[in-house]
């Protein structure tokens, strides 16, 4: 069970990578591919996170309760990496939500299909 | 003085050139002047030394410590002393027809480059230096072709490259084959390897190699660039280009037939009455490049066209009578190049002087120019009659010889072709002297004078040279008999005078005799009768008309109409846009797939890479 | 020297423009010019140290595995060469020809796109890569949105298309810490055997989208012609010459030192023969010179990563020294061209027709670097060419040679269209008179001129990085010591 | 020495020239015979000759005087290397080709004087022989070279003895086709009837003579009077095994000649292209027949 609940959160990261993808394939909206950009960038730091899990793992820090790294912790790294997507994430949605203002500044319009230098 | 000297000197000098005539126009042919008559002065020093001045030029040029290897042979130096010679002659030439040319700067920049790369291509010991001076002679001579002030110097400069370059790679494709198998380009040593290796593989080596050759001799699939550049091409690069460049090519098939004996790999193949069926193949090309560039030739309305035209059909001469590879077919090739070189020139140079004076190049907007340009005319006059192959010029001795090669081994498609262009030759020729020279002079030309001096001196010099070699070939032959003794071929018999073929012999002294008498002759009867009464030419029977304009009264447009009646649907067939419609397509290609994948929506292009990704995951899994 | 400096440098420098900025109009400028400078001397200063070993930095002195580390082989040492030396050239271009971008927020983006493309080259940490990759891309997706109001678009393309690689690179991160449990590279390369072999063809895969974004592989390259025709030309010789080098490094790293001998190149050759191909083919048509130049690059990078991935250590040599060839070219094209469209004010072709005559330096840099890429004989690109025909018909790759002779033959014929029209036609519109800036075309032509006559030196260091390329060993030991 | 030879030349000239005068006699006379006509005696030519150079003659420039000597230099020049009977000169060393080719610059100097005399009509003939001669010399040359290539000889001489022996070793036996085809190229090469396009009196009023008169229409008339001996030589020569007797020599000629004349004079005109067509239809199949039969 325990096997199966790892794979669960895999899967589920996987799933979510997977419906940000079909949101920046299909939507026609500029925001809600920008949106779906976020949703991607969540799912693959979910992943990371993941992937690092044991479980029940323990929270890897050397505290009172916890003197010792011989315990059963979860790994370190990954959350220090989540950490770094994180923030290049946030500031890719921040340029990107910026350049969409910009474009809807010019063009008055947020819809693929009404902006010429997005539909060839 | 060593033969690396010759070939680097002119491309180093070029860049001087260039500096001093951006400041002085005529500086540039005054220098290429000294240049090239120094060189001949060299080359001339080099005569018989062969072999002793193989050499090798160090510049590391290839990842693989490369070296440029020269060589002195009878061949190169022929070839060599041709292109310094003809170099000398059109910088004598240029020197006042380019006082008022914009670029003449880049003009003589790129000429001496020019000069120099054929230099290294003709003297070239091994097929690396061969095809790095063969590049560096294609671009410089692009680039002289470009520099021309029509409007279709571009396009045909374009095409001319463009069918260069697919050459140029076929050349080096089969270069690298060989290189990675004996791991050197020497000539002897690919010719050895070449012969050792199973028929197929050397008939395909030596067609990638020969085809660049072909291209720039302008052979019948791939004659398309050749009346375009060398139209359009600036006035003083057509005799060059012309009367030098198309050589280079046929030297390349000289180095093919014969240093490679393309017969000795041939000779198990099937035959065609004792003559490889590869080796008639090449000679049948030769014999269409004659039949399409007569035909051709003869319906030009365009001077430059025309005369491009028949360079195309001599060319095929050579080619043809090259691939027989007989001592009679070698000796009549060789003959016929000398030949070709010498009266395609003048043609050319006699063509520029023309417009030079008029500034146009079509026929039907002259006319009667001989009285105004008498030097001009008499050039042009001894070179056709040395073109169409009529004695006592030296074109006649070299026809002469390929038809005696021709009927040796009873070849009647190549004879008929043969005989076609040279018929057909008398009509091109004529054509030109009758509507430039001949007839009514225009209005607009009352007052052309012949060209400066220095324009005319080549065509004296030239003009000598065609008479002299029609009355004393044996100087040719001997040259030429060494070359063939040099690539271990029979050599022809000939004396100063007389040549010596399969079927009877040929004395030039005896028919320059009964042509000096029946001339005289006739001059007597001539003179004894009464005298004459000059008039004007407007001054002719009309059936009653009154005339008064000249311009009206001058038949020159469409002087072979009925002629071009029967090929007007062969002319209408023409490869030139077949080989342009092909180009068109590929920019449809390239425009429908950037239209269909470059489409400019985002999505769909991220959409191509999780597909792409998909696709390559599936296809490893797959496999 | 410290390697690292390459990175910290202009990282630094580059947050403290926009306080420089509020000194003098001209101080950003100056202060990348000093800073690309600067990162050039400490190279050239590397050269010795590494041409004997390879050089590795420990950052914060942590032992490997467990820390950080930098490296600079003779590969890296060499891209980083080329990277600094072109951004230089790039900057010089940049002082006379911004124009009417904003000057600070432009030298901030250029510097940390540089910091970022020179940390791509130096990490030795597979995270790092991300990281790095992804600074690089924020600061270009910055830089292609400086030009014009249309370029906002453009520019949200190569966005979307960017996030979408830096999720699969991330991913392929996460697979690969999650089965090795290590992001060290060396680490990585040393158990990359033990791998799964299908786990390790979705983390190749993954990483070749992730990273042919900068390599301009087909079809994660299908943002350039938008991007480069409508950016700042100074931007798009850096994202030609620059970063397109640091993408095919990456490239390399990834499949030729991590996951070397994977027999995984078959990916590579593919999608470069296609890149190729198609990218000739659509700039064989194009009327506009950023858009031609652009295809031409994309259709380049195809021709070297095809030329790499044939695994010998002679095509890899030549495939690097085409890049190599490539970015000083493309640099040369595109400062030329730019120098020449800023004149006439426009993109096409057409109008540029005589400007050869009237711009004569920019005009004649542009004909060299067209000559050089069309190979003609004592340019470097001539040699680079012959070096991979002979290599490729020494594999008996004979349908790889026929493809890329026939990709040469369309690029000389869209290539030499652009010359003939700059000198061979009349002029008609007004030009502009601009100061040339002789400097950086010079510099790069008489490099071309040079490499194509003097190629041997350069050649025996390609020659040397190849056989190290081809064998991770190398890398492997002189991270983590003789094991 | 060089005394008898030049007088040797003088008297061949003058024999030739006396010949074809009386050849076109002959011809004028027969013409009308056959269109029941009287006609002039056959001496006429010599009476016209000689009152052209009696003549005032006009001129149009030197290039109109060199090309009238050119013509009849070339053609004397030709004669010389044909064999006539018993009589050879240089015909020794006289090869077939060559004296294709000779024959040319006469062709040349009469077109250079013709068009440099400005009149359009002249250029019109011009343009239609030369378009002609294309048509007739293919085939016609594709018979020398069979005959070349079987008689193993390029000369005139050699292969005229190579027929010596009588009646059945003539070429007009062995390669009947190709004698057919050089007959009418022959027509064409003399330019009578149906091929007689460029000098068309009704349409071009005679196109290339059309601005010649006294002295240089004497020397044109010459000129054509001893085309037609060569003409008629080379061709008996060459299919009629020649004759070391120059009285049989003559009677062959004139057979041929009269031959001709007779086809001539039935015939309308064929267009230029037309010409050229029928030439390259049927006549150089049959030459190319003959040729493939002879060669392998």
């Amino acid at each position: 069970m325990a096997f199966l609940n790892q794979w669960a959160y895999i899967g589920g990261s996987i799933i979510l990578i997977l419906i940000g993808l079909f949101g920046v394939l299909t939507r026609r909206n500029l925001i809600k591919i920008v949106v779906s950009i976020g949703i991607m960038d969540t799912g693959v730091n979910l992943l990371l996170v993941s992937l690092g899990y044991i479980n029940g793992g323990l929270a890897p820090i050397l505290t009172a309760t916890n003197p010792t790294n011989n315990l059963n912790f979860v790994d370190p790294l990954p959350q220090a990496l989540v950490l770094t997507a994180i923030v290049i994430g946030v500031a890719i949605l921040a340029l990107a939500l910026s350049i969409v203002i910009k474009i809807y500044e010019n063009n008055n319009t947020l819809q693929i299909d009404e902006l010429r230098g997005l539909k060839l | 003085m060593s033969l690396s000297q010759i070939i680097i000197i002119p491309i180093i000098i070029s860049i001087f050139t260039y500096l001093i005539s951006k400041k002085f126009k005529t500086a540039g042919s005054l220098i290429n002047i000294i240049l090239s008559g120094y060189i001949l002065y060299t080359i001339t020093n080099i005569y018989g030394k062969w072999d002793i001045l193989s050499q090798s030029l160090n510049i590391n040029i290839m990842g693989n410590n490369f070296n440029f290897i020269l060589n002195n042979s009878p061949l190169a130096w022929l070839l060599g002393i041709m292109t310094v010679g003809s170099v000398f002659l059109i910088s004598i030439f240029s020197v006042s027809s380019q006082k008022n040319i914009n670029n003449a700067a880049s003009f003589s920049f790129l000429f001496s480059i020019l000069m120099g790369s054929i230099l290294g291509v003709v003297f070239a010991g091994d097929l690396m230096t061969l095809f790095i001076f063969w590049e560096l002679m294609t671009w410089s001579s692009f680039f002289l072709i470009s520099s021309g002030k029509k409007e279709g110097a571009k396009k045909a400069s374009y095409r001319y490259l463009i069918l260069s370059t697919i050459g140029a790679y076929l050349m080096i494709t089969s270069i690298f084959i060989i290189y990675s198998q004996i791991n050197t380009l020497e000539f002897t040593q690919v010719a050895n390897y070449l012969q050792s290796i199973p028929a197929l593989n050397s008939i395909i080596l030596i067609i990638m190699m020969g085809i660049p050759f072909l291209i720039k001799t302008g052979v019948f699939p791939v004659h398309v660039w050749v009346n375009g550049a060398h139209s359009n091409a600036p006035k003083e690069f057509s005799p060059f280009l012309s009367g030098m460049m198309l050589k280079i090519g046929t030297y390349g098939l000289m180095l093919l037939l014969y240093l490679v004996p393309l017969y000795n790999i041939l000779d198990t193949s099937i035959k065609f009455r004792g003559l490889p069926i590869f080796n008639y193949i090449l000679a049948l090309f030769g014999g269409i490049t004659i039949i399409t560039g007569t035909i051709l030739a003869i319906r030009q309305e365009d001077v430059k066209k025309l005369v491009a035209f028949s360079s195309i059909s001599q060319m095929g001469y050579i080619v043809m009578a090259l691939a027989i590879t007989t001592p009679l077919g070698f000796t009549g090739g060789l003959l016929h190049l000398m030949n070709h070189m010498i009266f395609k020139t003048t043609i050319f140079l006699t063509m520029a002087a023309v417009i030079y004076r008029t500034n146009t190049t079509k026929m039907s907007e002259m006319g009667g120019l001989i009285f105004r340009m008498p030097v001009t005319f008499a050039a042009y006059l001894t070179a056709i009659i040395a073109l169409a192959g009529i004695p006592p010029t030296n074109g006649f001795i070299s026809k002469w010889v390929i038809y005696q090669a021709l009927i040796q081994k009873g070849y009647i498609f190549l004879s008929v072709a043969a005989f076609f262009g040279s018929i057909g030759s008398f009509m091109y020729v004529f054509k030109p002297l009758s509507t430039v020279f001949l007839g009514q002079l225009k209005p607009i030309h009352k007052d052309i004078k012949e060209v400066p001096f220095l324009m005319q001196i080549p065509m004296y010099i030239l003009m000598a040279l065609m008479v002299l070699f029609g009355v004393l070939p044996g100087i040719q032959m001997n040259i030429i008999n060494q070359i063939a003794r040099y690539l271990n071929i029979e050599t022809v018999q000939s004396t100063l005078y007389t040549i010596t073929g399969a079927y009877g012999a040929w004395n030039s002294l005896i028919i320059f005799n009964v042509f000096v008498g029946g001339f005289l002759l006739a001059l007597i009867i001539f003179v004894f009768a009464k005298k004459s009464e000059l008039v004007g030419l407007m001054d002719t029977y009309t059936s009653g008309e009154y005339m008064d304009d000249p311009e009206a009264y001058h038949y020159a447009y469409k002087y072979y109409r009925p002629f071009d009646r029967i090929f007007d649907s062969f002319a209408a067939k023409s490869l030139t846009r077949a080989y342009d419609t092909f180009a068109r397509n590929i920019t449809k290609l390239g425009n429908l797939l950037g239209k269909t994948i470059v489409t400019g929506n985002g999505q769909s292009y991220a959409f191509y890479m999780i597909l792409l990704m998909v696709i390559l995951a599936f296809a490893g899994w797959m496999v | 020297m410290n390697p690292s400096l390459l990175i910290a440098l202009p990282l630094l420098i580059s947050f403290t423009i926009p306080l420089f900025a509020k000194l003098h109009k001209k101080f950003p400028n100056i202060l990348v010019l000093i800073s690309t400078l600067i990162n050039v001397l400490i190279t050239i200063s590397l050269f010795n140290t590494v041409m004997s070993e390879p050089l590795v930095v420990k950052l914060g002195n942590w032992n490997i595995p467990y820390g950080i580390n930098l490296y600079v082989d003779k590969l890296a040492l060499i891209s980083l060469i080329i990277i600094s030396v072109l951004t230089f050239l790039i900057a010089i271009f940049n002082l006379r020809n911004i124009g009417e971008l904003n000057q600070s927020k432009f030298n901030t983006m250029f510097l940390l796109a540089f910091a970022g493309i020179n940390g791509i080259i130096l990490t030795g940490d597979i995270f790092n890569l991300f990281v790095f990759i992804e600074i690089a891309a924020i600061a270009t997706y910055v830089l292609a949105t400086m030009k014009r109001k249309d370029s906002y678009q453009a520019a949200f393309k190569y966005i979307v298309m960017g996030s979408i690689a830096s999720v699969f690179l991330l991913m392929a991160i996460a697979f690969t810490y999650s089965s090795i449990g290590s992001l060290n590279m060396a680490v990585i390369a040393k158990s990359a055997g033990q791998l799964n072999p299908s786990l390790l063809r979705v983390i190749t895969l993954l990483l070749l989208v992730g990273i042919g974004i900068e390599a301009e592989l087909f079809p994660m390259n299908l943002w350039v012609p938008e991007v480069y025709s409508k950016s700042y030309v100074g931007v798009t010789a850096l994202f030609s010459g620059v970063l397109s080098v640091a993408g095919i490094y990456a490239m390399l790293r990834i499949y030729f030192t991590i996951f070397g001998n994977s027999g995984l190149y078959i990916y590579l050759t593919i999608i470069g023969a296609i890149t190729l191909i198609l990218g000739e083919l659509i700039a064989y048509q194009q009327n506009n010179i950023k858009k031609m130049l652009a295809y031409s690059s994309i259709a380049q990078m195809g021709l070297v990563i095809t030329v790499i991935s044939l695994n010998s250590v002679e095509t890899m040599q030549a495939g690097l020294f085409q890049l190599l060839n490539h970015s000083i070219l493309k640099v040369l094209l595109f400062i030329s061209a730019g120098f020449m469209t800023y004149a006439v004010g426009s993109n096409k072709i057409k109008d540029l027709a005589g400007l050869g005559k009237k711009m004569p330096i920019a005009g004649l840099g542009f004909s060299i670097g067209s000559l050089g890429i069309m190979g003609i004989p004592f340019l470097n690109g001539f040699v680079s060419k012959m070096m991979i025909l002979q290599n490729t018909l020494g594999l008996e790759k004979y349908f790889i040679t026929g493809l890329i002779l026939l990709a040469t033959l369309i690029e000389i014929a869209y290539y030499i269209k652009v010359v003939q029209t700059l000198y061979f036609k009349e002029n008609i519109l007004k030009v502009k008179q601009l100061f040339p800036c002789l400097i950086p075309v010079s510099i790069l032509s008489l490099t071309a001129f040079y490499l194509g006559v003097f190629p041997q030196s350069v050649i025996n260091i390609l020659n040397q990085v190849s056989s190290q390329l081809l064998d991770n060993s190398n890398y492997i030991i002189s991270i983590l010591g003789g094991i | 020495m060089i005394i008898i030879t030049i007088l040797e030349f003088l008297l061949i000239a003058i024999f030739a020239m006396a010949l074809g005068l009386l050849f076109m006699g002959i011809a004028r006379k027969v013409v009308a015979r056959t269109q029941k006509r009287i006609g002039p005696p056959f001496y006429q030519p010599y009476l016209d000759v000689l009152k052209l150079f009696g003549k005032d003659a006009i001129t149009h420039g030197f290039i109109f005087d060199f090309g009238a000597i050119m013509a009849f230099g070339g053609m004397i020049a030709t004669l010389f290397f044909v064999p006539i009977g018993g009589i050879y000169l240089y015909s020794m060393s006289g090869t077939l080709l060559l004296v294709i080719y000779l024959m040319a610059i006469a062709y040349l100097g009469m077109a250079m004087a013709t068009v440099g005399s400005g009149n359009p009509l002249a250029s019109v003939g011009i343009s239609r022989a030369l378009t002609q001669m294309l048509g007739y010399e293919m085939p016609f040359i594709v018979v020398l070279l069979t005959l070349i290539y079987s008689s193993g000889s390029s000369s005139i001489v050699g292969i005229m003895q190579a027929q010596q022996g009588g009646f059945m070793n003539w070429n007009l036996i062995n390669v009947p086709l190709g004698t057919l085809v050089a007959f009418i190229a022959l027509l064409g090469l003399m330019g009578k009837k149906p091929f007689d396009a460029p000098i068309a009196p009704s349409e071009i009023a005679s196109g290339p003579v059309v601005e010649h008169g006294g002295k240089y229409l004497g020397l044109l008339m010459l000129q054509h009077a001893v085309s037609i001996v060569v003409k008629t030589a080379l061709f008996v020569n060459l299919f009629f095994g020649g004759a070391s007797n120059i009285l049989f020599f003559l009677l062959k000629m004139l057979l041929v000649w009269l031959l001709a004349t007779l086809i001539g004079s039935v015939f309308p005109r064929f267009k230029v292209e037309e010409g050229v067509l029928f030439y390259w239809k049927w006549p150089l199949i049959g030459a190319l027949i003959q040729a493939v039969i002879i060669i392998f």
